[in-house]
């Protein structure tokens, strides 16, 4: 166990806000004024705790750390596992940074107090998906995130938010269906596996012994034969193999189960990504969900989906995992063009930008699946980069429909010339998401798409074209939006606030930042993706390409 | 000295960040003196590295400074690094010093744009891109400064973007460019999966180790980038519209620097050119000769003054490519910088004008201007002279070097493309001359502009961003000359297009100063003329005639008006090429989108809902099964009892 | 011949049958709540005497305690029951038991 | 013939006929009334069955309170209410129930004929001399007390909660049923239909007869008595 902070960090950071939530709620009712505070606190403490986290994390160790295992539902091996690697670390401190910025940016027009309250809780669920090490953990908190976000969506959002609501509850409670079934089923296959070794030992130690063992070894014998109990456990199923994933195996039906216990996981994920065919929750989730829920959506719940693929695909079934890997790569690169092609159609600002998200995690799912260190390293940069980039534009695109009470791209002309800052925000913003080199936006995809050249050729040829698209559609809707003259409507559009200023610049800063220095996030994330795919390397048929590497001398 | 590479793009970027911080408090003209100031202490800077190199012994003439790494994956390492060698400290020498020229004229130019503090963090930031991009020392970081020129660009065309046709100009110079940006990724792609390297000096040793065609494929993506940065056929499209930016703009962004970076980067990887196939090199010098003389005709009809500048530099651009293809890298970066010189002092000379007759732009409304602004004249007439290719001027000698390339390259194709050049050239004294004459010479029209209204053809052309510019009230009228702060750069960049061929003259060895300096460079990849110099003198000769051919046919026919103008529909309307690309994008590509936006609500997102609506359906339907009668529900409860006991029953006794 | 016949256990449980069913008839047919609450005490009062009965054979009192218990939830029902009814056609005098219609999907 | 054949045949029938009585009888009184034949006769076999304490018990609490309780009930209602037992709205009811019961009393019996129609089982066995109602007591408040405790308070349960309910419910307290104006509609159609069913003679000529339009239970209320003779 690594980075002992001397006390259980992580759990905190799950706890605190959850705790922030019942804080909330039990304010009164005659000091509301107090609730914004009240959640606003938590939640800066909460990320002020991630970022301590990142700041004692060791960057040399590719192991899990900070690591809290306490016994749960004993009687099911359920235990509360908790612990972050490189791959979690920045999902843990995006989710941590994103959070106060949406409670800060927006404040909603009516029932304060459950807002903030679900708000909270969606933070301590979301940081509790993304330290779980326990699949039935894991499960909990990935569900507990749904319900806060149903909430958010139903009640604070736009005219057509029952709808989006409900739709976004029913394509994710689907897919965690099937994730519940494929987890129980892991766990008794694992179980099962464990007993039948321990009863094979058994049976060699008592032929060892022909037939009459010593007290000593009866006793062993015994302990052997006696049933193992259950075990939720991410890391002890996942290295210890034992549920057969492995295409070579003498009994074909292991295989098959494998397979099958990764595609529940698999859809799981893919309807959170969401990947192609199941994407059509977002626009409306996004576009009905009211601003911080937009930005929440973006910056954080997807990024539960590509961080599953990631731990539950390529950690727990790497053979499997390789053998999907063209199918999800196809659908992600499926995604990044019809996406893409799809938002440059719309007439809806935010439900453009909500297309572009299932463009950008198509990014994510390709690099993911390549399986190189180049691309998944770029795929979590990506994630880091959609969250701040969509995060921010989602933000703009609130401010501008709370000014003028429209998304519709046909009503808004000509913002530049009232709001000139505001416009200059947006077009930072904007570049960073076309991936415009020096913004964050590239390094991600510029990292993916290398990656992933190197085992997907040409799928990652199509996908580069991707980038063509983001182009087109992002600056046709800024020309439309932001070019031109004004029209009566939007000649007094109000310029950026200092309020509004400051929400941003966290944003802005980090864009820019990470645009031109990535390293610290990336030296931090290296040693656990090499760990990753050396797992995946050992485990399955695939092999890593091989780069030649000799010229380039050190 | 050379440790001072880093200052080069520091000093822009210094600029631009102060302008974006205290730019509106500078406010005018103080912003545009800082941004000046800051691009000519990088020229100084620029040049004390020259220096530096030139210290150096010939063959260790690159210096590679290394600021950070930038992207460090696995075994993919990209840094932010510089490569001072003498290509680069070339091409940022005439960044830097063409570019704070024009910095100077903007002051002027730009005076009473109410943003005018922004243009200068724009130039600042474009000036900064342009230096990373001809300073990176690896692929990365060269598209980096490539797609920042691009955004600069972008930036800057649709500057006055009140007007919607520059905010679409801007966009689609941007997409164009990102076209190219495709190629230009996947060859970085390319060639770390092959080298494991983007590093330029590393890959070009991994180049002999590598398969023929990887490299060859890694050029012909390159080159991608190349046609879409530098305007070459079929992806030249872009840059007429591009005009519609501010004239400096159109001089140092789309006439002197960025649109030559693909030229730039066509030398800078020469040995992956050399090692691949040939045909890409073939395919380079093609394009190039064929936009070359296309872009040329197409200027011959052209009305608005800026119009025919930007397809002459689309065309002057092929010429470099034409070189580049053939090999003569040396004499492609000489009429590079040459026409850095007498395309932006052409440009600038053009902006006077527009300056001084009130944006107007159309040059069948202006005519006998050289009374008025004496200045403008004489160096419009330099610039003219010296791209028309007349001897002693810069543009002859570069030009000429070209020509003698495309002769001594092997084969009749080499010949061939001579030709083209030369008609080329003869084309090209002739629509400039034209230019000249129409807005120079002849009876002043500028006063009654109204009966000659612009036709259909320009009108579409996007040929009168008339109150474009809220900095100038169109005010017709007396035309002036520009104030002094204008015509000074006019009259640098003037001398600098008269004596610029000296950089590398033909005569003797020792007079190929930039052949020599090249050397380490392009060194073996190289073209080797081999020409008896009877057959140079001649081509030189020939060369000269045709540009006074051209000269002498224009002045017939505009100045003389003996013979009648032949500016066909079909040249005005640049082969009807660019309007075909727009159809085909509204008409069936808009459809296309639609049809996918369509399938996407309707068919995936139908599907869903569908599914809702079945299962709402059926529980319509089940819903009947609750009558509400107490004694129904007590049969059901009866019922089930009558079940329960018989299995019960079964069970026990049987 | 007929004083050979002798009252088995048997007799008693039949007899307990024949009445549940009957109730149990009466419940389902009848549509005055007040009916059918005499329906279930006719199917109550068969459980009972099956009780008693078992007891008697098995000689335990346990029986006997369940239809004591029985009895106190028969009473305990009925006092409901008919607070129920009485409510109910006290708004509705005419009310059967198919006019109650909160359950009506 | 002997005694016990003798009370059985009697109290058999009493209960068998008070049973009937209760479910055919269109006047809730008259039910009532069967339904303490019933009881008695329920009481008499438990006294055949050495069951004297619960006997009293059954006579005390059953005969002398609940069907008391109904009686007051009833006429609390009014006394004149008669139940037309040919009118059925709900179509094939009494079918079914017909089947159900039928099944119910099938089954038992064949439960009671698998034993070959003797009940026996672990005898436990008691001391005969020791009376009945002290076995009782003894096995209730020891074996079963909790039970016993518990009973009292579903007892306390009962009666607050009835004295809820009849209490005279202020406006807005009562019970609102949403859909009830279509569901009397629902009713009165299903009663005319059902009416049509079981009087065909009543409709042959004049349409409709009088007094149609109120709800089902009123007409069939006062066509009372023309139709049940007595």
């Amino acid at each position: 166990m690594h980075g002992d902070l001397g006390f259980p960090i992580l759990t905190a950071i799950v706890l605190l806000p959850a705790f922030g939530a019942l804080a909330v709620a039990l304010v009164p009712r005659s000091r509301s004024e107090v609730l914004r505070d009240v959640a606003v606190l938590f939640s800066v403490a909460t990320g002020a705790l991630t970022l301590w986290l990142l700041a004692a994390f060791d960057r040399h160790d590719p192991g899990f750390q900070f690591e809290t295992n306490r016994s749960w539902v004993a009687d099911f091996g359920i235990s509360w596992h908790v612990g972050v690697d490189g791959i979690s670390l920045f999902l843990v401190v995006l989710t941590g940074i994103l959070f106060p910025i949406a409670l800060l940016a927006t404040t909603p027009h009516h029932d304060a107090k459950p807002y903030y309250a679900w708000l909270l809780l969606l933070e301590a669920g979301c940081l509790g998906v993304f330290v779980a090490l326990d699949l039935f953990m894991f499960f909990v908190m990935f569900e507990i995130v749904l319900v806060p976000m149903y909430f958010l969506i139903g009640g604070w959002g736009y005219a057509n938010r029952v709808y989006a609501a409900v739709k976004f509850f029913l394509f994710t409670m689907f897919g965690s269906a099937l994730m519940l079934v494929g987890i129980v089923a892991l766990a008794y296959l694992h179980r099962d596996a464990v007993q039948d070794e321990n009863r094979a030992e058994a049976q060699e130690i008592l032929a060892d012994t022909d037939g009459d063992p010593s007290p000593a070894q009866q006793e062993e014998i015994d302990q052997l034969q006696d049933g193992v109990p259950l075990s939720f456990d991410l890391v002890e199923i996942a290295e210890g193999r034992t549920v057969v994933d492995d295409s070579s195996s003498a009994n074909p039906a292991d295989w098959a189960a494998a397979r099958w216990i990764f595609l529940a996981f698999a859809i799981a994920f893919a309807v959170k990504v969401p990947l192609f065919p199941v994407h059509t929750w977002l626009p409306d989730a996004h576009t009905e969900a009211p601003t911080a829920g937009s930005v929440i959506l973006a910056g954080v719940l997807l990024k539960l989906g590509t961080y599953g693929l990631v731990r539950f695909g390529l950690y727990l079934f790497p053979d499997a995992a390789n053998f999907f890997a063209p199918a999800l790569v196809t659908l992600g690169v499926i995604g990044i063009i019809y996406g893409a092609v799809v938002a440059t159609m719309q007439k809806d600002l935010k439900r453009l930008v909500a297309y572009s998200s299932v463009a950008h995690l198509g990014f994510i799912v390709l690099g993911t699946f390549a399986i190189t260190t180049q691309g998944l390293q770029g795929g979590l940069m990506q994630n880091i980069n959609h969250g701040l980039s969509t995060g921010a534009l989602f933000l703009l695109v609130g401010m501008i429909s709370d000014r003028r009470h429209t998304r519709e791209i046909a009503h808004l002309k000509g913002l530049q010339t009232a709001a000139p800052i505001f416009a200059g925000v947006f077009t930072l913003v904007m570049l960073s998401s076309i991936g415009l080199p020096g913004l964050n936006g590239f390094v991600g995809e510029f990292l993916v798409l290398i990656g992933s050249f190197l085992t997907r050729r040409w799928w990652t040829v199509v996908a580069a074209a991707g980038v063509i698209l983001a182009a087109l559609y992002l600056l046709w809707a800024y020309q439309r939006v932001f070019h031109g003259t004004p029209d009566d409507d939007n000649r007094s559009f109000p310029e950026i606030t200092w309020k509004e200023g400051l929400v941003m610049a966290p944003l802005v800063a980090l864009i820019v930042f990470l645009g031109i220095y990535p390293q610290p996030v990336l030296e931090r994330m290296q040693p656990s993706v090499d760990r990753l795919i050396e797992h995946v390397d050992a485990n399955s048929d695939f092999t890593p390409p091989a780069v030649e590497t000799q010229e380039a001398g050190e | 000295m050379l440790d001072a590479v880093w200052l080069i793009p520091a000093l822009p970027l210094a600029g631009f960040l102060l302008l974006l911080v205290f730019g509106r408090l500078l406010g005018e003209p103080g912003a545009g003196w800082l941004a000046t100031a800051m691009s000519a202490a990088s020229f100084v800077a620029t040049v004390v590295v020259f220096f530096g190199l030139l210290g150096e012994a010939e063959e260790d003439r690159h210096f590679v400074q290394i600021l950070f790494e930038w992207i460090p994956v696995g075994d993919l390492r990209v840094d932010v690094g510089f490569l001072a060698d003498p290509l680069s400290i070339t091409m940022a020498l005439f960044v830097t010093g063409v570019g704070s020229l024009i910095h100077l004229y903007a002051i002027g130019y730009m005076h009473g744009d109410p943003d005018f503090p922004k243009f200068f963090v724009y130039l600042n930031l474009f000036i900064l891109s342009m230096l990373i991009l001809v300073l990176g020392n690896n692929l990365v970081l060269t598209f980096l400064g490539w797609e920042g020129v691009g955004a600069c660009s972008y930036f800057l065309v649709s500057f006055w973007f009140t007007d919607e046709a520059n905010a679409a100009a801007g966009k689609k110079a941007f997409i164009t460019n990102r076209i190219g940006d495709w190629g230009f990724m996947l060859a970085i792609f390319l060639a770390f999966a092959a080298a494991g390297t983007v590093d330029y000096l590393e890959l070009f040793e991994a180049t002999e180790g590598l398969a023929a065609v990887t490299v060859t494929a890694i050029g012909a993506l390159l080159f991608v980038g190349a046609v879409g940065k530098s305007a070459q056929i079929p992806l030249y499209i872009w840059l007429p519209d591009a005009m519609a930016g501010p004239t400096p703009v159109s001089a140092l962004i789309h006439a002197a620097t960025m649109v030559t970076a693909g030229v730039f980067l066509m030398t800078r990887v020469n040995p992956i050119l050399a090692a691949g196939y040939d045909w890409v090199p073939d395919v380079i010098a093609w394009t190039g000769a064929i936009t070359a003389l296309v872009a040329a005709t197409i200027a011959i009809a052209q009305n608005d003054i800026k119009k025919v500048l930007a397809y002459s530099t689309i065309s002057q651009l092929g010429y470099m490519f034409l070189a580049v293809g053939v090999g003569a890298y040396v004499a492609a970066i000489f009429h590079m910088v040459t026409h850095a010189f007498f395309k932006a002092l052409l440009f600038l000379g053009a902006g006077s004008v527009i300056h001084g007759v009130g944006d107007e732009q159309d040059m069948r409304r202006m005519g006998g201007l050289r009374k008025y602004m004496p200045i403008t004249a004489a160096t419009f007439i330099v610039g003219w002279l010296s791209i028309a290719g007349v001897p002693p001027l810069s543009g002859f000698w570069s030009k000429d070097e070209i020509l003698l390339s495309a002769w001594a390259s092997p084969g009749a194709q080499g010949k061939v493309l001579w030709a083209i050049g030369l008609v080329t050239a003869l084309i090209t004294a002739y629509y400039m001359s034209r230019q000249v004459y129409l807005v120079f010479f002849g009876e002043s029209r500028w006063a009654d502009g109204e009966e000659t209204a612009p036709t259909e053809a320009e009108a579409e052309a996007g040929a009168e961003p008339a109150h474009a510019n809220p900095g100038h009230g169109g005010v017709h009228g007396e035309p002036h000359e520009s104030p002094w702060i204008m015509t000074l750069p006019l009259v640098v960049l003037a001398a600098l297009a008269f004596v610029g061929g000296g950089l590398n003259l033909p005569f003797t060895e020792d007079m190929h100063f930039l052949q020599r300096w090249l050397e380490p460079v392009v060194g073996e990849n190289e073209l080797h003329i081999d020409v008896a110099t009877a057959t140079k003198v001649g081509l030189a000769v020939v060369a000269v005639l045709a540009a006074l051919l051209g000269i002498a046919a224009a002045t017939l026919v505009y100045l003389r008006r003996r013979v009648r103008a032949v500016e066909p529909e079909l040249l005005a309307h640049a082969y009807h090429y660019d309007e075909a690309v727009s159809a085909f994008v509204a008409g069936p590509g808009t459809r296309t989108f639609d049809a996918v936006a369509w399938f996407d609500a309707h068919i995936v997102d139908g599907a869903v809902n569908g599914v809702a609506h079945v299962v709402a359906g059926a529980g319509r339907r089940l819903r009947s099964v609750q009558s509400g009668f107490v004694r129904s529900y007590a049969l059901g409860v009866a019922t089930g009892v009558v079940v329960v006991l018989g299995y019960f029953l079964t069970r026990i006794t049987f | 011949m007929i004083a050979a016949l002798e009252v088995t256990p048997a007799w008693y449980l039949v007899l307990g049958a024949l009445l549940f069913s009957i109730g149990s008839f009466g419940l389902l047919i009848r549509r005055n709540p007040l009916v059918m609450f005499m329906c279930v005490e006719l199917m109550l009062n068969a459980v009972t005497l099956t009780f008693v009965t078992f007891a008697h054979t098995l000689e335990d009192t346990a029986g006997q305690s369940v239809v004591v218990f029985v009895l106190v939830v028969a009473a305990a029902e009925v006092v409901v029951g008919l607070a129920i009814i009485v409510a109910l056609l006290r708004k509705r005098p005419d009310a059967t038991a198919d006019d109650v219609a909160l359950l009506e999907g | 013939m002997s005694v016990e054949l003798f009370v059985f045949v009697v109290a058999g029938g009493a209960c068998l006929a008070g049973a009937v009585g209760v479910i055919a009888s269109t006047n809730p009184v008259h039910a009532a009334l069967s339904l303490v034949g019933t009881l008695f006769g329920i009481a008499v076999l438990f006294v055949a069955q050495e069951a004297n304490f619960l006997a009293a018990v059954q006579v005390i609490v059953y005969a002398g309170a609940i069907v008391v309780l109904f009686l007051f009930v009833i006429m609390l209602l009014g006394v004149d209410r008669y139940d037309d037992l040919e009118v059925e709205p709900l179509v094939g009811q009494r079918v079914a129930a017909a089947v159900v019961s039928l099944g119910i009393l099938a089954l038992t019996f064949g439960a009671i004929a698998s034993t070959g129609y003797d009940a026996t089982g672990a005898v436990v066995g008691f001391d005969e001399d020791v009376p009945d109602i002290n076995r009782l007591g003894e096995s209730l408040f020891t074996d079963y007390l909790f039970a016993f405790e518990i009973t009292s308070i579903l007892l306390v349960i009962a009666i607050v909660g009835s004295v809820l309910m009849s209490r005279r419910g202020r406006r807005g307290e009562e019970i609102v049923d949403p859909g009830q104006e279509e569901r009397t509609e629902e009713i009165a159609e299903r009663m005319d239909e059902a009416e049509r069913r079981a009087h065909p003679e009543l409709y042959v000529g004049n349409g409709r007869r009088r007094g149609d339009g109120e709800a089902a239970d009123a007409d069939e209320a006062d066509a009372e008595p023309e139709e049940v003779g007595r």
